[in-house]
């Protein structure tokens, strides 16, 4: 899978910023405490963290979906805490984002799920098909094209989720255990789909708890605990390919 | 492989023909009620306007023998009415026809010669214009001794009421069938809108605008509210027509004969269009008030 | 830290107040439709009444001086009637009364004692039965010469085939508002049995028998049934007394006067254990129907 | 966590046994082609293949929520292809479930939705709470035990469907990647919970791609493969505790 089309300079200076941003949901306790860190374009990430460490709920407030309690968080060069709600539709649209449960939607087919993105966008309908068609062959479900979810089984869902995330050739891919329900082999297919959009300057975090896939493919590390993150940079350059970009953020704190 | 009009597909929605059916039921049931409203009222308006602005006066009684001599006089009175301001006419009622009422009561053949009839003029007045009726009662007894005015004022008061009152109960039970359409689209909007939380949800996280997902949930609720609506008067037309044919058939009342021309029976026809942009409204506020919530 | 009582929760539904409202409004309807169509057959049945079964029997009119010579005459006639089969009372209308009706058409005080005013007597007939018209009149006129009998055939046809038309509607309305329930009962059931599908499907695979799901559902509609059948029905008595008093007012056309202890009207009462009936089967059957298709 | 009530004899011979069943969804290809196998009381088996090898499929036949396209299946000593509608409840209260999806019920907390199969089963309201206060406690869930699943993040909502699976201490226990959203040290708790079940004579038979999982625990390994069940046996014994009775099965085939 080739994402041919490539930008010449970036369209903005910093892709996330967080500024000592605390989270906290209705009368519980804080999810997150004091978060500050950097993704600059064409990074890679690793977001890990035990079982309910707050993972998602950063990812949420990456991809907008949440508000935080506290700080501030600037995406793309804007300040999002202060932005007007009619301008999120057009941040969103950057933002490619794998669910941790798809979030699929039943009555359309995987060829449908997956181009929702692009039907947002007011893409023409041909040019629609054909690209999402390769994209699911790619990911191994040519034979699924025409499925509806709840005739696929789990990995074969998460598959569908990633295309779906990944078809609008986002600026951010934010993914949420990607390789949860698939195995080895796929995972790393998935990584390489992930690596070539990072090559043409989409900025990637991964969070997972998979520690195997953390080991195998090295990169820097963004690491929840209590409510606090701490950046840790691989201890050796990575040993595949060696075409993610990773660019290591200044991080916070 | 195709891709499909809309990524909602709300034309496969499970409440899709409850919303239908209870759109067609609601404007079935007000183009009944409103139908019902205007055929009792203007039943009630005839009654009342066939009293209304109606004095009867009536002349000492004569015998037939008398009858020519009492001529003259009932001619000055009819006069006199007709210069009277307010009086749009006034007509003596032919001494056959007071016979013939007579008859119901007297049996036929049964009233002699002799018996003194009092002769009656039927005057019609000018519509709303109330005169002063003491002052026409003393004029006419001054050219006719003994001429009388007899109102119909009692009757027709009731009558007056009577109408009032049923067009009230029209009225609310319009009302009442308005509301119950404009609550029962809230809900089934809602509970559908409900059912597609999720979809919603996603559709908003990807970057749709408010606008893309409200549209598709206005044109389908739209359609469904027309096509309901118009099968809904359909239905009611059916009913009225029928309805029509046996009263047709019974003049007791005088019900007013209906027909479809009627002005206000072809408002009716916009029914399924006031459903419709009930609907769209209903629509329109519920999916931006869940848009809202979201983030 | 508590358990809730039912895992399914339902009475934290969305549906659930679109259930009990929808219920309610047709409870109402239905019962507006019943007492409607009570009331105007009532109506139409007491006028007929009044006049089924009643004969008028004439007698040659008589002056003022012969009224006492004529009452001979009278006597005879009713003892006569009375003798016959099928009549339940005969009654000579007083000479006043007479008069009375006299002078709505000649003005009071326009009545000369040597008027001759006919006699007429009442009859009454027993119910149900068809007497020989031409033979009684043969039979009177025998005994007093000049007496005839006067028939309300024609109003009475009329009135009782207006009865048979109102009460077919009305009739119909219940049935097409009987019928709404039922299917609005159904379709709100079946979408909150689609909302609740996932949790059928989880108590069905960890081994929750089918009787336990369905109790559930159908203790939950019967309930909501309930409470909106009688909040309809108390909307729909307060609409009726209010109705109630307005008609009171006017009597023009003798409606009658609505008691709710009227047996029809208590039978209105069982409009939402009906609904709550309807509602139950509904229910049963909707479920029983999502788990025959579960594996 | 101890499940402190141990039977005597056991109430049946066989747990699972398929006779040369195969699977096809309606207009789709073979799903199980032509697969046998028997599971005995207190065996312990991993259930592996890639993704869409029909792992989950295999399982819903034997918690009875898919009917086999062919063969036979015998679940505790019965004929469960032949069984009549109204005897399957009965044979689904032996069998707890760990759904790839979790299914809770959205709308209960997590006490209530532990809760369930007991409620099902008919127990007392007092006994159920401590014994599901004391099992949630024991998965880490001590804090949430009133929230409801959209408020917990996916490791704890899979802690609250491995919970609802062991509450009704069933003697078949089917879980479906039950560590996909757990991070390792608690899948190895959660491993040890199924553990001391299984020492009480439950018969364990989880699904994973987690090949970290499946190497660090040995236990015989069913593996599905285009349409084919085989089994196979650990190289050596467990290096755990040495409490997982896993019993070798009589693989078909
Ligand atoms: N209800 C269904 N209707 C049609 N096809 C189905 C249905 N459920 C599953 N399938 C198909 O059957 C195959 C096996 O599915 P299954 O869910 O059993 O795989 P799995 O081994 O559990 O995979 P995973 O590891 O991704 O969960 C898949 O190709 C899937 O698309
Ligand atoms: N909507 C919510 N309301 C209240 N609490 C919430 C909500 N969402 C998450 N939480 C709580 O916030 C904490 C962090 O949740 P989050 O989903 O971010 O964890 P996570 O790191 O993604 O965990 P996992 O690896 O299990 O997915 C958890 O304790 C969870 O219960
Ligand atoms: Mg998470
Ligand atoms: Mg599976």
């Amino acid at each position: 899978m080739r994402f041919c089309a490539t930008r010449g300079a970036p369209e903005f200076v910093l892709v996330v910023r967080f500024e000592h941003v605390g989270l906290r949901y209705e009368n519980g306790p804080n999810v997150l405490d004091d978060v500050s860190f950097t993704l600059e374009p064409g990074s890679f990430h690793f977001l890990t963290g035990p079982s309910g460490a707050g993972k998602t709920s950063l990812l949420k407030l990456m991809y907008l979906a949440q508000r935080p309690t506290k700080g501030r968080i600037v995406m793309f060069d804007r300040d999002v805490t202060a932005a007007k709600r009619r301008d999120l539709p057009g941040l969103r649209r950057r933002i490619g984002v794998v669910f941790q449960d798809f979030r699929l939607l039943n009555h359309l087919t995987a060829l449908e799920n997956v181009a929702l993105p692009l039907r947002i966008a007011g893409a023409k309908r041909r040019q629609i098909e054909a690209h999402v068609s390769e994209l699911l062959a790619w990911v191994g479900l040519s034979g699924q094209l025409e499925a509806k979810p709840p005739t696929l089984s789990d990995g074969e869902k998460q598959r569908v989720a990633i295309a779906r995330a990944v078809i609008g050739r986002p600026r951010l891919l934010l993914a949420d255990e990607p390789t949860g329900n698939i195995d080895l082999d796929q995972g790393l297919r998935v990584l390489r789909l992930f690596e070539e959009l990072n090559k043409i300057g989409t900025t990637v975090v991964i969070a997972t708890h998979d520690r195997s896939l953390v080991s195998t493919i090295r990169l820097p590390e963004l690491r929840l605990a209590e409510g606090r993150l701490t950046v840790h940079q691989p201890a050796r350059a990575q040993p595949t390919e060696g075409s993610t970009r990773a660019v290591p953020s200044r991080g916070g704190l | 492989m195709s891709l499909a009009r809309s990524e909602l597909q709300l034309h496969r929605d499970p409440t899709r023909r409850m919303v239908g059916f209870l759109i067609g039921a609601m404007v079935y049931l007000a183009a009944l009620a409103v139908t019902g409203g205007l055929m009792v009222g203007t039943t009630i308006n005839r009654w009342s306007d066939d009293l209304r602005g109606n004095l009867t006066v009536q002349l000492p009684g004569v015998t037939a023998a008398g009858a020519a001599e009492a001529t003259g006089r009932i001619d000055t009175v009819v006069s006199t009415l007709l210069e009277t301001q307010g009086v749009a006419g006034a007509r003596a009622l032919p001494r056959r026809e007071l016979l013939s009422l007579l008859e119901r009561w007297l049996g036929r053949g049964n009233i002699p010669d002799d018996l003194p009839i009092p002769a009656l003029i039927d005057v019609t007045l000018e519509p709303g214009v109330r005169i002063d009726l003491d002052d026409l009662q003393r004029r006419l007894a001054r050219e006719v001794p003994g001429a009388r005015i007899s109102d119909n004022g009692i009757v027709l008061d009731r009558l007056v009421r009577l109408a009032h009152s049923v067009q009230a109960a029209a009225l609310a039970i319009v009302l009442l069938v308005g509301l119950a359409a404009v609550a029962i689209i809230t809900f089934v909007t809602r509970a559908g809108l409900a059912m597609h939380h999720e979809t919603i949800e996603l559709l908003h996280l990807i970057g749709a605008r408010n606008n893309y997902i409200a549209r598709q949930f206005v044109r389908h609720v739209v359609g469904v509210a027309l096509v309901g609506g118009i099968l809904g008067l359909l239905a009611a037309a059916g009913t009225i027509l029928g309805l029509a044919r046996v009263a047709a058939d019974i003049d007791v009342f005088r019900w007013p004969t209906i027909s479809l021309a009627d002005p206000q029976l072809v408002a009716l026809l916009t029914l399924p269009l006031v459903a419709a942009v009930i609907a769209m409204v209903t629509a329109r506020l519920t999916v931006a008030g869940a848009l809202r919530r979201l983030p």
